[in-house]
This record gives structure tokens, C-alpha cells and sequence, in this order.
């Protein structure tokens, strides 16, 4: 269905504004290629969730309800009310706080949940979710209730239903918050193999270097830097200005 | 189902209040909690909820009035009679105080119909039936169904009664009132009951700890429990029988005649009964079958729908061990 | 009528939010006893009555628009009943009978939204706590306050978290059952979140007593 | 009050199992010297969340109401129903996930929360919250509403909130997740500073390194590893049998 000429995300001078006044994003303009790889990185309240709930069309901006002023393009779509089951189905996002995204009582329920609604038939869903949940190490918390599991556990659970959905494109908001380093690691495992596109925010340069080829720093709202990872990273006069820090395995 | 200032007398309101402010006095004292403890919170919350859910309106099927939820029932099985009642009168006050939804000289009137009938009366109804019933998950609901069913029509009874007592006037025939509260009730009734078995079967199936079991100390008395549950089914049946037996010579046409044209206009208004039932005087006139049949159709839905929702429910039941860290905080 | 309505007015300042609240609360329930209390045939009493609470509300700072569309709520239903007995039988009793009950309403109705627009919620605690209600009652009350906001926090995120993943899919009755789930979770979820926050509160070192930073005490 | 040579925590065979029957404490004996920085690592459910709460007795453990078979004790004194405020005062307690700490309609009403609570006048608790929030960087958020902050926004006012009470024991859980660089660099800062003692249950093994002298190592409920910090984190044995990872400056 996309071409892969297509950029798998853009956005045209996305601006946004909180109903409080707070204005989250300003004139953001970038494009990500099919399968590329990249971090979105920045202090805290420099608007990395915000930006990344508008590649689902989860907050109600008004470009939302003009077509031809679209601000999100998503595989050569732009990102409007008519279209937002559509390109929810290619875009699986990852709340920054567990709990923003488990509601279901038991844990497979909550992983079957995206499936279901795809309009898988029953064997195929409970395939997925088996899959899904062993890919996070959690297959054996079937019947648990999410609010009963660790913070950690219940990140893990998320993740395993957004990966049972199959998007094309992921987009994880600080995906390793509260993971032991194990499931860390195995996370970047699965994002390796993973071929579609990746967008990720976090505060774990790590990470970045280990998975992305590409960083996007933002800060108050606007792109302050954009480019490969290593000479982001490594570059201590961006870091320094936007919160962040060289990475200890990039000094020298 | 919030009654405003100025409808009822202020003798009327007087004693309601009083016997209000005692009913509130010995749930306090019933509930003897440490300020810190758990109930605290979870009773609060339970208030906020029915806050909440008393902003939804539900329409009735084409008649010219609107729903609420009451909550009485469904506080009262969560966290016991007392704790139930308190929760209530607290969204009562706060809706009377804070957002002018209800009088506050009504407060005490307001808070007998809703928070003591509802919590008290729905809870003793709720817990004989369980008593029967027995502990299963399709019981609870069942036994929930009924009693919210049954504690919306005995807040309206009361009402009735209060309305009665503030219109000096003696010759209201009483049973005109109550045939038309009865129509409106017995189908309001039935949308508390659907949602309270609801959220009740939901509650039950994940996390049935939450839902205490009647037997616990600090519920009524077994005696008073039956007293009471009789009474609220004695109040039922004579509401939906009142229009038949009101078919003497006089009639009901007459009754309504007089209750609308002879006897109230010079003393108090007719039923200005709340901010959402907009009681059109038709109804009144309507022969007795019909109105007789809304009360028998919501008697029928309810009970068909405690049916349904114990089944569900019966199905849904995971059981919960419950081991050393449950000792209450 | 949201929450908005909780401590919405903080910002405002006249002559009626500077009363003690004791003293509004107070103000208020006297004047709808002394409009339960005139008799039905005194209604000029009852004009001068409404135009007092008229002139409270001004001075509170209450648009025309929000008395409006407060009144606009209220008074339709009034306006039916107050009209159906001099329409049975015009003469002047009864049109007088008529605008008694309508002002006596309408005054306690008044004098009610005045209380609401000077009396923050942290302010009817202190007053109540001043007038020695049962810390209990009065605990109670300060969480429904808070948790009614919690509450509209958890129902937005079931419906993001919901939006997220339901992509329209499924059959009707799948997409219904999961509408008719929402009041159970939401409440379910409430409930723990009332627990979890209840047990911050504890660490903080809570004991029971809600004191606000800039209530008076 | 507290002698110093009694240890500031004590756990007696400590455990503990869930009202669904989960048994996530089992038996876990250990001391802490007063003024000691102690770290708690281990994976995901390994039970840190649950063994940092007891220390403040928000568990409904039934040894809260047995005085002689204390399984907590603080400062000499044994965690039971009745010293429960007088410990809490001393405890500070900074929750793992901040939605579960911040309930107040105000940034300012939720840091002076526990200031009001230990009976401080007004113009006192006004300078600990102003404190405490510029500890963290947040002194311009004093009005906004927490639940409109970015979420590493939300967990700064959670620590000038813990910070305001001036405990002295201070228990995080996991406070550098959702934090940015710079955030966690001032954190580090500011624990460091801190004179009294320091139990952290973290994943962030970096972070342990630069704080703790002292690791404890928890997996299902049990004490795996106890020792100096860079001795246990340095042992791939350890770390890798309990799903962790050796830190890159440690490694050879
Ligand atoms: N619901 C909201 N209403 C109003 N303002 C908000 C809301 N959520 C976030 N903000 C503000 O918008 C800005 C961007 O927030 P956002 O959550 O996108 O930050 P972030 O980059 O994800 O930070 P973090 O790394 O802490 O998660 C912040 O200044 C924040 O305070
Ligand atoms: N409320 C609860 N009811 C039942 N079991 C629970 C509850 N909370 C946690 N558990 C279980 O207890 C165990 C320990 O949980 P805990 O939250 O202490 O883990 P943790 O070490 O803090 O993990 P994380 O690093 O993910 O925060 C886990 O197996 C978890 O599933
Ligand atoms: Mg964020
Ligand atoms: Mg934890």
C-alpha cells in the first residue's frame, strides 16, 4: 500500500497548543524515511510525547478536521478524523506511562485487545498474543491483572500489545523506563528485527546508539539538532545546551 | 430526583433534617473508623463517583423526563449501609452547596429520600435477599438489581409523603400523586438497577474483594433487615395496585380533577418534583391500566435484567484468594 | 456543570468572596428560610427579596450571561407549573398565587448560585471544621474533592488508551459491550487509584486532618 | 532521638504475600547503618517496590500490629500501627509512579502537602516548597496543575515534595525513570548532599555507581548478593544470573 518513495512520517509545521495555553510544539517540520530508525531526545516538558501522540492523531488538534492543511502525513496520508482508524492500525504507539494504556482486567485480554479489533479471528489472536507476550518475557502472567503486576511487568505487557497488532511503524515513548536491564536488552533484540520504521523518545542515550541512525533533538517545542547519532551525541556543545549528556561510551 | 427550595414546607424540611442529621450522626458513630483508615479514601471516592454519574441524564423512552442515578444501592453494597449512607449525603451536600442542584433548605429531605432510603433501605432490602439467596456472585447482583430497583421507588413514596405533609390542603387524594410518581419511578428505577447490576457484576468479576459480604459486623440487625424489606415491597405492590383500587365511583378522573383543579392552586404548586422530571399533567389523566402496567413492565424489566446480569456474571467470576496481606489497613 | 465549577472562581476577589464563609453559608440559608417562610399572598416581600439577592449576586461579579444560563435551566419548568393553575382558573388570586411561587423560587434559587460563586470548597471545609462537624465527614468530603478530579483524569486516559488500539473494528456487539465495560473500570480503576493516592498521602504523613495551604484556620 | 550505632533500617525475616496470594518478600533479613547509601537492583518483580514500602508501613502487613515480632525497624524503633506517623515523619517516600503521588490540584498544594502535615506555619512550609521545588528546577510551575506536566516533570515535584519534608531517611523507588540527563545529574547532586540515609531501589546501574557505596541484590523475594558496589555490580556471575548487566565503566 505505501510506496517506499513515501517518507513514512512527516510532519508539515506542526504546531500545538494545550487547551491551558501551553504552547507544546511549534512549526515542526521533518520527514522519516521507510525504515529508518530514529530517537527523538530532550530535557523533560521539551515536548517528545506530545509530538509523538500526534503521529496517532491522539490529541485533538484542529488540522485534524482540514484535509488539505494536514500537518501529520503517514505513509503518504495525512492524519484526519476520517482516517485515524486507518493509520492507528499502522502505527503502534507506546505510552510513556503504563497505565495510560493497560485498562483491560486481565493481562491477555489487554494484549488481545488491538488484535480483536483488527478483526482477527480467535485462534489467530490468542497466536499473537502468545507471541506477543513471549517476546517480553511474560507469558506466564496470562490471567494476572495488569494493576496487580510491577512497574516494570506492566511496561512490558504494553509493549507485548503493540507488538501483537503488527504495525508498520512503532512509535514507543521512552520505551525503557522501569525495565531491568535484561528486558533492556531484550527489547533492543526486538527492535533490531524489527523492519518497519521505529520512532522512538527517551532519555536513554544508550540505547540511541545501540538502535537508531538518526537523532532529533527537541527542546521547547522546536528541532533543535538533527542528525546521525554519533555526531549528535558526541557533540558536547549540543548536549550541554539541551539537557542532555555525552554519553560515557562517546567521550574521549 | 433532587428536590429545590420552596416545594416543600419548612416545617416538612425541619424534620426531615432532623431525622437526617440523626441518621448521618449514627452512621458516624456505626462506622467508629481511625481517620486514617482505608474506608476513609475508598468512601470519598465512591462519592466522587456517584458525582460523576449523577451528571449523566438518562432519557426514559419517549416520556418527558430524564433519569439519574441515585447510587444509593450500589454505595451501600460497596462499602457497607453506613459508610453508604455517609457517601450520599456527601454528594447531596456538595451538590446542594457547591453547585445549587437541590435546596439546601430541602438538604435534609433530600438526603432521607436518597442517602437513608437508598443506603439504609436498599442495603437492608439487598442484604435479606442475599441472606436467601446465598454468597454466589449471581445472587449479590441479583439481590443488588432489586434493591435499587425498589429503593428508587421508596425514595419517590417518600417524597410523595413529604409533598403530601407540605400541601396544607387535606383533601389531595394521595393516590393521584403516587400513580404518577409511580409511572415515572418504576422506569427511572429500572435504569438504576441496570446500571447498578452492572457495575456491581463488573466490580464482582475482577475484583470481587472490593464487594464485602452483608454477614460482616456493622450490618443491620436481622430483624430490622426484614422489617424494612417488607415494608419497601409492601410500599411496591401498593403503588402498582393504588390506580386499580382508585377505580371506585369517585375514580381516578375525579381524583385527578380534583388534584389538579380544585385542591392544590390555591395552596401549593402540584408537583414541581425536580429539575429533571417535568411532569406534564397528562399522565394523571391517563386510566388506571396503563399506569398500573409501567409499574408492572419495570417490575418485569427488573427482574428479567437481575436474571441476566447474575448469569453473566456467574460466568465471569474468577475466584480470589485471599491470604495474609489482606488484613485491613 | 463540570468540575470546573470546584474552586474554579480562586481568582476573583469582591466585597461578598471577603465575608467570612461562615457567614455566607449562614446568609444564604437565612435568606431561602425567610423566602420558605412569607406567605404565598405576600409576594411583594418576596420582589424585595429577590432584588437583595439580585444585588448579591452583582456585587459577586456574576455575569448576566451565567445567571441566564443558569436560569435558563431552571425556569422553564417553573414557568409550566406556575402557568397551569391560572390557566385552570384566571382570576386574580390565582395569578398572584402564580407570581409568589415563582419569585420564592426563583429567590432560593439565586441566593443557591450566589453561594456557589463565593464559596470555594476549601473554605466550606475550614467552615465546617470550625463549626466542629465530625473530622470524618469532613475528611471524607476533602477526597471526594480531590478525587473527583482523579476521576476525570482516569476517564480521559481510558479513552485515549481505548482510542489508541479499538482502530473501529470488530462487530457492533463487541464495540457495545466494550462502551457498557467503561463505568465498571472506571470505577474499578478509581477505586485502586484512590488506594495508591490514599497510601501517598499516608507516607506524606497524613493523619486525617485536611489542611489547606491558604484556607483559613 | 536516634543513637548512632543503631542502624537506620533493620528488616527481621522479613515477608510478605499479597492479598492474591503472591508472595513477593520472602524472609529477607539485613541491616543498614545510619548515614550508609544503600542501592536495591534486581529485575523487574523482583519485589523492591514492595520491600521499600514496608519501610514506611504502607503495606497491610499483619507484623504492623505485633510489637514483639517486628519484622521493620527504623531507627530502633519497631514499624508498628501505632509509631506509624511518628515513622513516616522520618521516612521520606517517593513512589515509584508519580500519578500515584501527586493528587493535589496545585504543583504548590502538593509539595507543602507533607510540610502542612508535620505542623509547620505557613510562611515556614511557603519556604520548604519554595526549596523544594527549585531543588528540582520546577519553581515556575507553582500554579500549574500536576496532571498537565510532562510526566518527567511530574516526577521532579514528587521529589520536592519528599525533599520539603526534610527526612532523614530518604527511600526512593527508581528516581532517575523519566528523567532527563541534566534532571538526574542535579538528583545526584542533590543526594549526595544529603546527609542522611539513602536506600534507592533502582535499575540504573550508573547512576548506583556514582551514589551507593553498598548493593543489595533482590530476586523473587530474596536477598541474591549483598556487598560494596563496585564488587557486585562488577560480577558478570551475579549480574547476569539476576537479570542485570554489567555497567560499561565497570566492564574490563
Ligand atoms: N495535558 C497537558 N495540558 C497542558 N500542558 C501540558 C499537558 N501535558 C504536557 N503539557 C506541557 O507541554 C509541554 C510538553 O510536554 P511533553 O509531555 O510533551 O514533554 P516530554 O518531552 O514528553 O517530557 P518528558 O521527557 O518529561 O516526558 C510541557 O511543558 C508540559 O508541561
Ligand atoms: N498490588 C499487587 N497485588 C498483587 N501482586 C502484586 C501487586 N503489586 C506487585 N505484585 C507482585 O509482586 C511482585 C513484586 O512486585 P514489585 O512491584 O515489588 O516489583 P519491583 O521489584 O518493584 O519491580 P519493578 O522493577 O518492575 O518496579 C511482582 O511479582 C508483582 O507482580
Ligand atoms: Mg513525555
Ligand atoms: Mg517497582
Amino acid at each position: 500500500m505505501a510506496h517506499s518513495d513515501q517518507p513514512a512520517m512527516e510532519l508539515r509545521r506542526l504546531s500545538f497548543r494545550y487547551p491551558n495555553g501551553r504552547l507544546a510544539l511549534e512549526e515542526i517540520t521533518c520527514a522519516v524515511p521507510q525504515g529508518d530508525r530514529v530517537a527523538i531526545v530532550g530535557p523533560s516538558g521539551a515536548g517528545k510525547s506530545t509530538l509523538l501522540m500526534h503521529l496517532n492523531g491522539l490529541l485533538p488538534s484542529p488540522s485534524l478536521s482540514k484535509d488539505e492543511e494536514a500537518q501529520v502525513v503517514i505513509e503518504g496520508q495525512a492524519v484526519t478524523r476520517s482516517r485515524l482508524q486507518q493509520i492507528r492500525r499502522q502505527v503502534g504507539f507506546l505510552f510513556q506511562d503504563p497505565d495510560d494504556q493497560l485498562f483491560c482486567p486481565t493481562v491477555q485480554e489487554d494484549v488481545a485487545f488491538g488484535p480483536l479489533n483488527l478483526g482477527l479471528n480467535r485462534a489467530e489472536v490468542l497466536v499473537r498474543v502468545e507471541r506477543g507476550l513471549a517476546a517480553v518475557g511474560m507469558a506466564d502472567c496470562l490471567t494476572r491483572n495488569p494493576s496487580e503486576l510491577s512497574t516494570g511487568e506492566r511496561k512490558r505487557v504494553c509493549l507485548a500489545g503493540i507488538l501483537a497488532c503488527d504495525p508498520s511503524i512503532l512509535v514507543l515513548d521512552e520505551p525503557t523506563s522501569n525495565l531491568d536491564p535484561r528486558a533492556r536488552r531484550q527489547l533492543l533484540h526486538i527492535l533490531r528485527e524489527f523492519a518497519g520504521t521505529l520512532i522512538v523518545a527517551t532519555h536513554d542515550l544508550d540505547f540511541v546508539i545501540d538502535l537508531c541512525s538518526r537523532v532529533l533533538v527537541l527542546e521547547s517545542g522546536k528541532v533543535q539538532a538533527d542528525g546521525p547519532t554519533e555526531r549528535v551525541l558526541s557533540d558536547p556543545l549540543i548536549m550541554d545546551r539541551h539537557g542532555l549528556e555525552v554519553p560515557w561510551r562517546l567521550r574521549r | 430526583m433532587h428536590i429545590r427550595d420552596g416545594i416543600l414546607a419548612p416545617e416538612v424540611c425541619l424534620v426531615a433534617g432532623a431525622i437526617s442529621l440523626g441518621a448521618i450522626t449514627y452512621s458516624l458513630r456505626r462506622l467508629r473508623f481511625d481517620l486514617e483508615d482505608r474506608a476513609v479514601p475508598l468512601t470519598g471516592m465512591m462519592a466522587a463517583i456517584v458525582f460523576a454519574g449523577q451528571m449523566v441524564n438518562f432519557p426514559l423512552f419517549g416520556l418527558p423526563v430524564s433519569g439519574h442515578l441515585l447510587g444509593g444501592v450500589l454505595a451501600a453494597v460497596m462499602l457497607g449501609p453506613w459508610a453508604g449512607c455517609l457517601a450520599i449525603s456527601m454528594v447531596l451536600i456538595v451538590q446542594a452547596v457547591l453547585f445549587s442542584d437541590g435546596g439546601l433548605m430541602s438538604l435534609g429531605a433530600n438526603i432521607l429520600n436518597m442517602a437513608v432510603v437508598g443506603a439504609w433501605g436498599g442495603y437492608a432490602v439487598y442484604a435479606t435477599i442475599r441472606r436467601m439467596l446465598g454468597n454466589g456472585a449471581a445472587a449479590t447482583v441479583s439481590a443488588a438489581v432489586i434493591a435499587a430497583w425498589l429503593s428508587v421507588l421508596g425514595a419517590a413514596a417518600l417524597f410523595c409523603a413529604e409533598f403530601l405533609c407540605s400541601s396544607r390542603s387535606a383533601g389531595v387524594d394521595p393516590r393521584g400523586v403516587l400513580s404518577l410518581m409511580v409511572l415515572y419511578h418504576s422506569l427511572i428505577g429500572v435504569g438504576e438497577a441496570l446500571i447498578t447490576g452492572a457495575v456491581l457484576s463488573f466490580v464482582l468479576a475482577r475484583r470481587a474483594d472490593l464487594v464485602p459480604t452483608p454477614n460482616a459486623p456493622g450490618s443491620v440487625g436481622t430483624i430490622g433487615r426484614f422489617a424494612v424489606t417488607g415494608l419497601m415491597a409492601a410500599l411496591a405492590v401498593a403503588a402498582i395496585v393504588a390506580p386499580f383500587k382508585s377505580e371506585s365511583p369517585d375514580g381516578l378522573d375525579a381524583a385527578a380533577q380534583n388534584l389538579k383543579f380544585d385542591k392544590l392552586e390555591v395552596e401549593r404548586p402540584p408537583l414541581v418534583l425536580d429539575d429533571y422530571a417535568i411532569p406534564v399533567p397528562e399522565p394523571v389523566w391517563w386510566p388506571a391500566l396503563p399506569v398500573s402496567l409501567a409499574g408492572i413492565v419495570g417490575t418485569l424489566v427488573v427482574f428479567i435484567a437481575a436474571v441476566v446480569l447474575a448469569g453473566i456474571t456467574r460466568r465471569n467470576v474468577v475466584p480470589i484468594r485471599v491470604a495474609d496481606g489482606s488484613h485491613g489497613n | 456543570m463540570g468540575t470546573s465549577g470546584i474552586g474554579s472562581d480562586a481568582g476573583s476577589q469582591s466585597i461578598c468572596h471577603a465575608l467570612p464563609a461562615g457567614m455566607k453559608l449562614l446568609l444564604t440559608l437565612g435568606i431561602i428560610l425567610v423566602a420558605g417562610l412569607i406567605p404565598l399572598e405576600h409576594w411583594p416581600a418576596q420582589g424585595l427579596l429577590l432584588a437583595l439577592v439580585f444585588v448579591g449576586l452583582s456585587v459577586a461579579g456574576v455575569t448576566m450571561r451565567y445567571l441566564v444560563r443558569r436560569l435558563a435551566l431552571f425556569l422553564p419548568l417553573l414557568l409550566v407549573f406556575g402557568l397551569s393553575v391560572p390557566m385552570a382558573r384566571s382570576n386574580d388570586a390565582a395569578w398572584s398565587w402564580t407570581l409568589s411561587l415563582w419569585l420564592r423560587c426563583t429567590v432560593s434559587f439565586m441566593a443557591g448560585l450566589w453561594l456557589v460563586h463565593v464559596l470555594p470548597f476549601r473554605d466550606l471545609l475550614t467552615t465546617l471544621r470550625y463549626w466542629h462537624f465530625p473530622p470524618a465527614l469532613i475528611a471524607m468530603l476533602g477526597f471526594m474533592y480531590r478525587y473527583t478530579f482523579i476521576l476525570w483524569d482516569e476517564l480521559r486516559r481510558l479513552r485515549n488508551a481505548r482510542a489508541a488500539r479499538d482502530f473501529g473494528g470488530g462487530p457492533w456487539w463487541r464495540v457495545w459491550s466494550i462502551n457498557s465495560q467503561v463505568i465498571g473500570l472506571l470505577l474499578l480503576r478509581a477505586m485502586e487509584r484512590a488506594e495508591r493516592t490514599h497510601r501517598a498521602m499516608l507516607a506524606r504523613g497524613w493523619d486525617g486532618s485536611i489542611r489547606f495551604l491558604d484556607g483559613k484556620d
